[in-house]
């Protein structure tokens, strides 16, 4: 591994920051503000892509800039892990920025210019994420991620809105409070916060177990917050009161995989696999992931705003890559690392079809949807290739994660969780499955109740039930104005027909819909060849010296 | 008990510093007239100065002017201090006054309770 | 707080007028005397005050502070504070010391007792304008 | 010749401060510029200070050339360096702001500058009685400053400060006059060794830190003797709020700082557990019961102040920790959290003198109609949450890391949940102002006649408190570089 001083690192991390100005000098000019996001978006995964063959390589790119305090340097330092991260955060923001823009626009929405600054803020928080070569310069980052995001969780201003958000910041700066006093007990016991592939040295045998039992605690704890795992997990759905490309992009992505990484980082580069397994604390962890996944996948059932169901799905799978991380063998590891980009790629796509439905039928509620295939069918597609995705169905992204995953399980000797993830596929269809059936196998009129909230498993089964009273279309969480605009669906209850050819929505939704879940097929067809799989398999190569 | 019994009459004048100080300080608490807080912050500051003061005597001493041949003297130390402290006391007293002023000319009243409520009147 | 009024006391006024001229020079004797004796310009100055204060008592507030001249008042005050640190300043090129009055090329008892008389003048200028500061607050309620 | 500056430090803004009350004969309103000139020559003596400490190191003045310990000793080392420089920078930082926002009669500005020389005195001072004189200087003119309020309220707020005041400086003489009694000397460094000779067990010596500690406690506002600060922060003047919530507090917080590390040393504090226990438990109450309290206040200026309570109890317990990391962390903290919260109150000032608003529920959807101002307040407010890299995260990384250094884990831990404390006030505000319902909050008729006061709200004024934001910020990382300039093990003597 040589180490290459470089300002490409901070050029990632400063690139968006820059934006920011611009988007606010713009803030009367719409075209012109996204154009700089797009610009800024473009340039910072031109950026990250350029180190790509280096890290590939094993260089490592480096940028030092003095000290935080003292004895823990401010250094960003473009590693295998940090890369990967990186790479899938600037990447993905390429979509969602195009979604944005006919996101916000579709719906009229407010403080733009506040939204777009505010993501790109927190785009750069992110990349500090990924790129902070110690525990320091991580919870700097981390914290700064929570501030960026905040308006962007509380951006319709509304009671609701406004509760999310003051939620969202108890939770994470409480987690983010955990992860400073994990931080300064690593400090005094080892003298150094910085990260060293397969853990800093002296952390477990200078001390007793039970403190380096606590920092560990502390600090998968305090990340855990934000990769939502139960029962920290609640500020997570009420989070979804925020725009869909903001669910989207950060709290299926950049916000939650920070966390899921913040764990990675411990465990690969703080403790180290070895010392965590010493220390006894991973079974009890992945335990915990289990429990979530489990535990969320059924809340996730009875859930029937999508968003919220959606946002369920997530803290599902966050657990998938908090417990490989916490199985400790490198198969299992593989497979929570691959899970970072694999289920990005897959959640995105989902997040951007419920968005795209809400723009353009303000629907939310899964209830309602009978019938939404004809109305939206390349959404409702890329809807349903996605959620088979995500129950990990072979040939899709979510499939070659899952596999290594399972067999990380039964390496480690623990088939139960490899029973557990079956059972969570299983779980998947059953929350997934009634959406597409509905959308594209109903119609309005003649649906019966999708929900478990108040229905029978997998609904009737094309059995009219004898409770079954028609629906009256209107009621649809539209408002008024809405009704007149899109007037797609009248007043006789059916949905227009918008035909296969695109035009079901705008093209900026549209897009970023079908290049995002392409890529989601694409990681599972040739997982190898699209470089995370190569990038996770260096990571846990240099960690534990075995080649997967 | 004696050892407590014998310093009690022998300092007798730490005595009176803890009992001016214990006036001073229940007249602050008590009195519900401003001015006779003052005079309450008064007693309690003058019980500092006199435990200072009386700090540096010694039984026996001459006072501080040296001539041949004399001594023992007292610590004259502690009373240049004191005479600082005291004028400090003073402007202390000034300014408190001066404030009293100012609030009987807003409020029309010295009394506290009176004072608590004219306050919240407007 | 009931206003009592000023009385005109013939007694009071003379034995003012008698003894105003000595307590004056007394305070100043004491002013004088603070770099060998017991004394000094802290004394001093409130025993020149209290010269004030006897003339206010016996000849009533108002027409006391119609007969002072408020710049000489604040001329005392402001004259000594710039004064003293005059003194103290100029110490710095003499003997490389703040305050340093042995420094001076002149006999330290004379530099001290010019401080006392500075200090003096800081005193009786403040407790002056203090005395009639608080009693104009009264009078005007 | 550096080490006299010190007493010339001090001199200046007494000698300027009768300037103005001379020329009230001759003019009206030239209190500004004399302070501004004033203050301008000492912050270039302060500068010259400063690069002879570097230079030098500690630096030592004998007053009147009478030899330490029977003198007065005028001394910087590392622990007073930075208080000093705050007082300098702060002092102008003030100036800007009273120019139209302030009081603007000569006679306030004969009390700023010697409330500034009372500030300098007791930072630099080497001699307790001293700094008694100087700490009762500082607060005698920050009742009268306090008091040059409109209303009676403010004369009200001043008299129980002075009350206060008074008591927690006489408790501190109280402590003193044993530990003279003890030692039989006054001189800092000399009072240092002496209580050392006579044990740190001693009866005498321990009565003297207890009243010395409560003296001081009353003029930092520890919980639970802080009840004198809301009403005088929020009954001033907005530029003096700023300025004594800055300063005030802070100087004897470093006073108590002073008297505990270097005076009674951390060798005390080893030998007393229960003493040094008592003094960090002290503090970490103050956190928590000051965060508690904001979180109940209805008007901003008292929630500031309540606030200020929390803050002082984390610089305490980084005193009471006394290893040369949580000193460090104090300093910091102190720095910082004067900085802060007095661009704060200007801002709060900003707020209430064009939009008249005070309470927190006219907060509402502040931040669009003052776009620059909000937002420094809102960078402020996270400043004191311990967002990093802001200075505030500094200064809580090295108490903490100090206090799990000497083992305090239980008050590491409270260092840890202050910062959710802090949040549940600073979220209130910093939510209302940005997603609050425009327009509801303010009061139509302070709109009307253009705020309270009939103030202009200059460009200047918000110039300084974006300045601060931005300053604080950046203060975060520049912090640390000066840990070892400031050589705080060698003034703790480990």
């Amino acid at each position: 591994m040589t180490e290459v001083e470089s300002l490409r690192p901070l050029a990632a991390v400063v690139v968006s920051a820059v934006a920011i100005f611009g988007i606010l000098a713009a803030h009367r000019r719409p075209n012109i503000r996204e154009a700089v996001t797009l610009v800024a978006a473009g340039a910072k995964f031109a950026i990250v892509a350029s180190m790509l063959p280096g890290v590939l390589d094993g260089t490592v790119y480096v940028t030092r800039l003095g000290e935080v305090v003292a004895g823990v340097p401010f250094v960003l330092r473009a590693d295998a892990l940090g890369l990967l991260f990186a790479l899938l955060a600037s990447f993905l923001w390429i979509p969602t920025s195009l979604y944005s823009i006919g996101y916000m626009r579709g719906l009229d929405e407010g403080n733009q210019t506040r939204y777009f600054a505010a993501f790109a803020g927190s785009l750069s928080a992110t990349m500090g994420i990924a790129f902070a070569s110690n525990l320091v310069v991580l919870f700097v980052f981390y914290e700064l991620l929570t501030v960026a995001t905040y308006p962007l969780v509380a951006h319709d201003e509304d009671e609701e809105a406004r509760a999310a958000g003051r939620k969202y910041l108890t939770y994470t700066f409480g987690g983010g409070v955990a992860v400073l006093a994990g931080t300064v007990l690593v400090f005094w016991v080892t003298g150094t916060v910085s990260f060293a592939a397969g853990g800093i040295e002296g952390l477990t045998t200078e001390t007793s177990t039970n403190v380096a039992r606590l920092a560990f605690l502390l600090l998968a704890g305090g990340f855990s917050v934000k990769a939502a795992v139960m029962p920290l997990h609640s500020w997570l759905p009420d989070a979804m009161v925020a725009p869909t490309p903001v669910s989207g992009l950060l709290h299926a992505v950049a916000v939650v995989k920070s966390g899921a990484f913040g764990v990675a980082r411990v465990v690969l580069d703080v403790f180290g696999p070895e010392a965590v397994a010493e220390i006894g604390t991973g079974l009890p962890l992945a335990v915990l992931a289990v429990f979530t996944f489990i535990a969320a996948s059924i809340i996730a059932l009875r859930k029937d705003n999508l968003k919220r169901r959606l946002a369920y799905s997530t803290i599902a799978q966050l657990s998938y890559i908090v417990m490989g991380l916490a199985l400790l063998t490198p198969t299992a590891l593989v497979g929570g690392l691959l899970h970072i980009p694999a289920h990005a790629f897959m959640k995105l796509t989902l997040f951007f079809c419920a968005g795209a439905i809400h723009v353009e039928t303000h629907t939310d509620d899964i209830s309602k949807m009978a019938g939404i295939g004809k109305r939206m069918p390349l959404t409702m597609s890329a809807f349903g290739v996605a959620s088979l995705g995500m129950a990990g169905i072979p040939l899709l992204a979510g499939f070659v994660s899952k596999w290594y995953l399972l067999v990380g399980s039964f390496d480690a000797g623990h088939a139960v969780f490899a029973f557990a993830l079956l059972l969570s596929g299983v779980l998947n269809i059953a929350y997934f499955w009634p959406i597409v059936y509905q959308a594209f196998f109903e119609t309005r009129e003649e649906s019966d109740e999708k929900p478990l909230v108040d229905a029978e498993l997998g609904g009737h089964w094309g059995k009219v039930p004898d409770h079954y009273t028609p629906r009256v279309p209107v009621a649809d969480g539209g408002d008024a104005d809405g009704e007149d605009e899109h007037s797609d669906h009248g007043a006789d209850g059916y949905w227009a027909d918008a035909g296969w050819r695109g035009g079901e929505t705008s093209p900026f939704v549209l897009v970023p819909i079908l290049g995002v879940c392409a890529c989601a097929v694409a990681l599972g067809i040739a997982p190898a060849t699209v470089y995370f799989l190569r990038v996770v398999r260096l990571i846990v190569e240099n960690v534990t010296g075995v080649v997967v | 008990m004696t050892g407590i019994a014998e310093s009690l009459l022998t300092q007798y004048y730490h005595v009176v510093f803890v009992l001016l100080l214990g006036i001073g300080v229940y007249t602050m608490i008590d009195a519900k007239n401003l001015v006779k807080k003052i005079i309450g912050l008064n007693v309690f500051q003058v019980s500092v100065f006199l435990f200072l003061v009386s700090s540096g005597y010694l039984e026996g001493a001459e006072p501080a002017i040296v001539k041949d041949g004399g001594g023992p003297y007292v610590n004259p130390l502690p009373h240049v201090l004191i005479l600082t402290a005291i004028v400090v006391g003073v402007s202390l007293t000034a300014l408190a006054l001066a404030l009293v002023v100012r609030v009987y000319q807003e409020y029309g009243t010295l009394d506290e309770e009176h004072l608590q409520e004219v306050m919240s009147d407007d | 707080m009931i206003p009592r009024p000023y009385f005109e006391s013939p007694i009071v006024m003379t034995t003012v007028r008698l003894v105003a001229p000595f307590a004056l020079t007394y305070g100043i004797f004491v002013t004088l005397h603070g770099a060998g004796s017991p004394g000094g310009g802290f004394q001093g100055g409130v025993v020149i005050t209290s010269v004030v204060i006897m003339i206010a008592f016996a000849f009533g507030v108002g027409p006391t502070l119609d007969w002072t001249d408020e710049r000489v008042v604040a001329g005392l005050f402001g004259g000594g504070v710039l004064a003293f640190g005059a003194v103290t300043l100029i110490t710095v090129p003499f003997g490389g010391s703040l305050l340093r009055v042995d420094a001076l090329p002149i006999p330290t008892k004379y530099a001290i007792e010019a401080v006392e008389v500075f200090i003096g003048a800081i005193v009786a200028g403040v407790v002056t304008s203090l005395f009639f500061l608080l009693s104009e607050g009264g009078e005007e309620e | 010749m550096t080490d006299a500056l010190l007493g010339v430090v001090i001199a200046v803004p007494v000698l300027a401060s009768v300037v103005p009350l001379i020329a009230s004969f001759w003019r009206d309103k030239i209190g500004w510029y004399v302070a501004l000139i004033a203050l301008s020559v000492n912050a270039f003596i302060v500068a010259s200070i400063v690069r002879g400490f570097l230079n030098e190191g500690r630096l030592s003045h004998e007053v009147g050339g009478v030899s330490v310990p029977y003198g007065i000793e005028l001394a910087l080392d590392g622990l007073s360096v930075p208080i000093l420089v705050l007082v300098a920078l702060v002092s102008l930082g003030t100036l800007v702001y009273t120019r139209n926002a302030g009081p603007r009669s000569n006679s306030f500005y004969s009390g700023y500058l010697l409330l500034t020389a009372g500030l300098i005195g007791v930072t630099v001072t080497g001699d307790v009685f001293n700094l008694y004189v100087f700490i009762e200087i500082t607060g005698l003119t920050a009742y009268a400053l306090i008091a040059s309020g409109d209303d009676g309220r403010s004369a009200y707020a001043a008299l129980k400060y002075l009350i206060a005041g008074t008591v927690g400086a006489s408790l501190y003489l109280i402590g003193i006059a044993y530990a003279f009694v003890a030692t039989g000397t006054l001189n800092m460094a000399d009072l240092s060794a002496r209580l050392a000779e006579v044990g740190h067990s001693d009866t005498l010596v321990l009565t003297s830190f207890a009243f010395v500690v409560a003296g001081l406690g009353v003029k930092v506002a520890l919980f639970p003797l802080h009840t004198w600060q809301p009403d005088a922060y929020s009954s001033a003047p907005y530029g003096v709020a700023a300025y004594v919530s800055a300063l005030v507090s802070t100087v004897s917080a470093y006073a108590l700082g002073r008297l505990v590390l270097t005076v009674y040393t951390p060798e005390f504090l080893v030998s007393n557990p229960v003493v040094s226990s008592a003094l960090v438990y002290f503090g970490a109450l103050s956190i928590v019961a000051g965060s508690v309290l904001a979180v109940l206040q209805t008007d901003v200026r008292r929630l500031l102040a309540y606030s200020s309570v929390s803050q002082f109890g984390l610089v305490v317990v980084a005193f009471g920790i006394a290893n040369p990391t949580s000193v460090f962390g104090g300093v910091v903290t102190l720095f910082g959290h004067a900085v802060v919260k007095g661009s704060l109150f200007f801002a709060a000032g900003i707020f209430a003198y064009r939009l008249g608003v005070t309470r927190l529920d006219e907060y509402e959807g502040l931040a669009r109609k003052m776009p620059y101002t909000g937002a420094a307040f809102a960078v402020l407010a996270l400043t004191l949450v311990g967002v990093p890299p802001a200075v505030g995260f500094v200064g809580k990384w090295y108490v903490a890391l100090g206090a799990v250094r000497a083992g305090e884990t239980s008050v590491a831990v409270v260092i840890f949940a202050s910062t959710l404390l802090t949040l549940m006030y600073v979220a209130r505000l910093v939510d209302r102002m940005y997603y609050g319902a425009a327009g509801t909050g303010t009061s139509e008729t302070a709109v009307a006649d253009g705020g309270t006061g009939g103030v202009c709200v200059t460009y200047g004024m918000v110039a300084l408190v974006v300045l601060a934001a931005i300053a604080v910020v950046v203060l975060g990382p520049v912090a640390s570089a000066v840990q070892e300039t400031l050589a705080l093990g060698e003034v703790l003597g480990t």
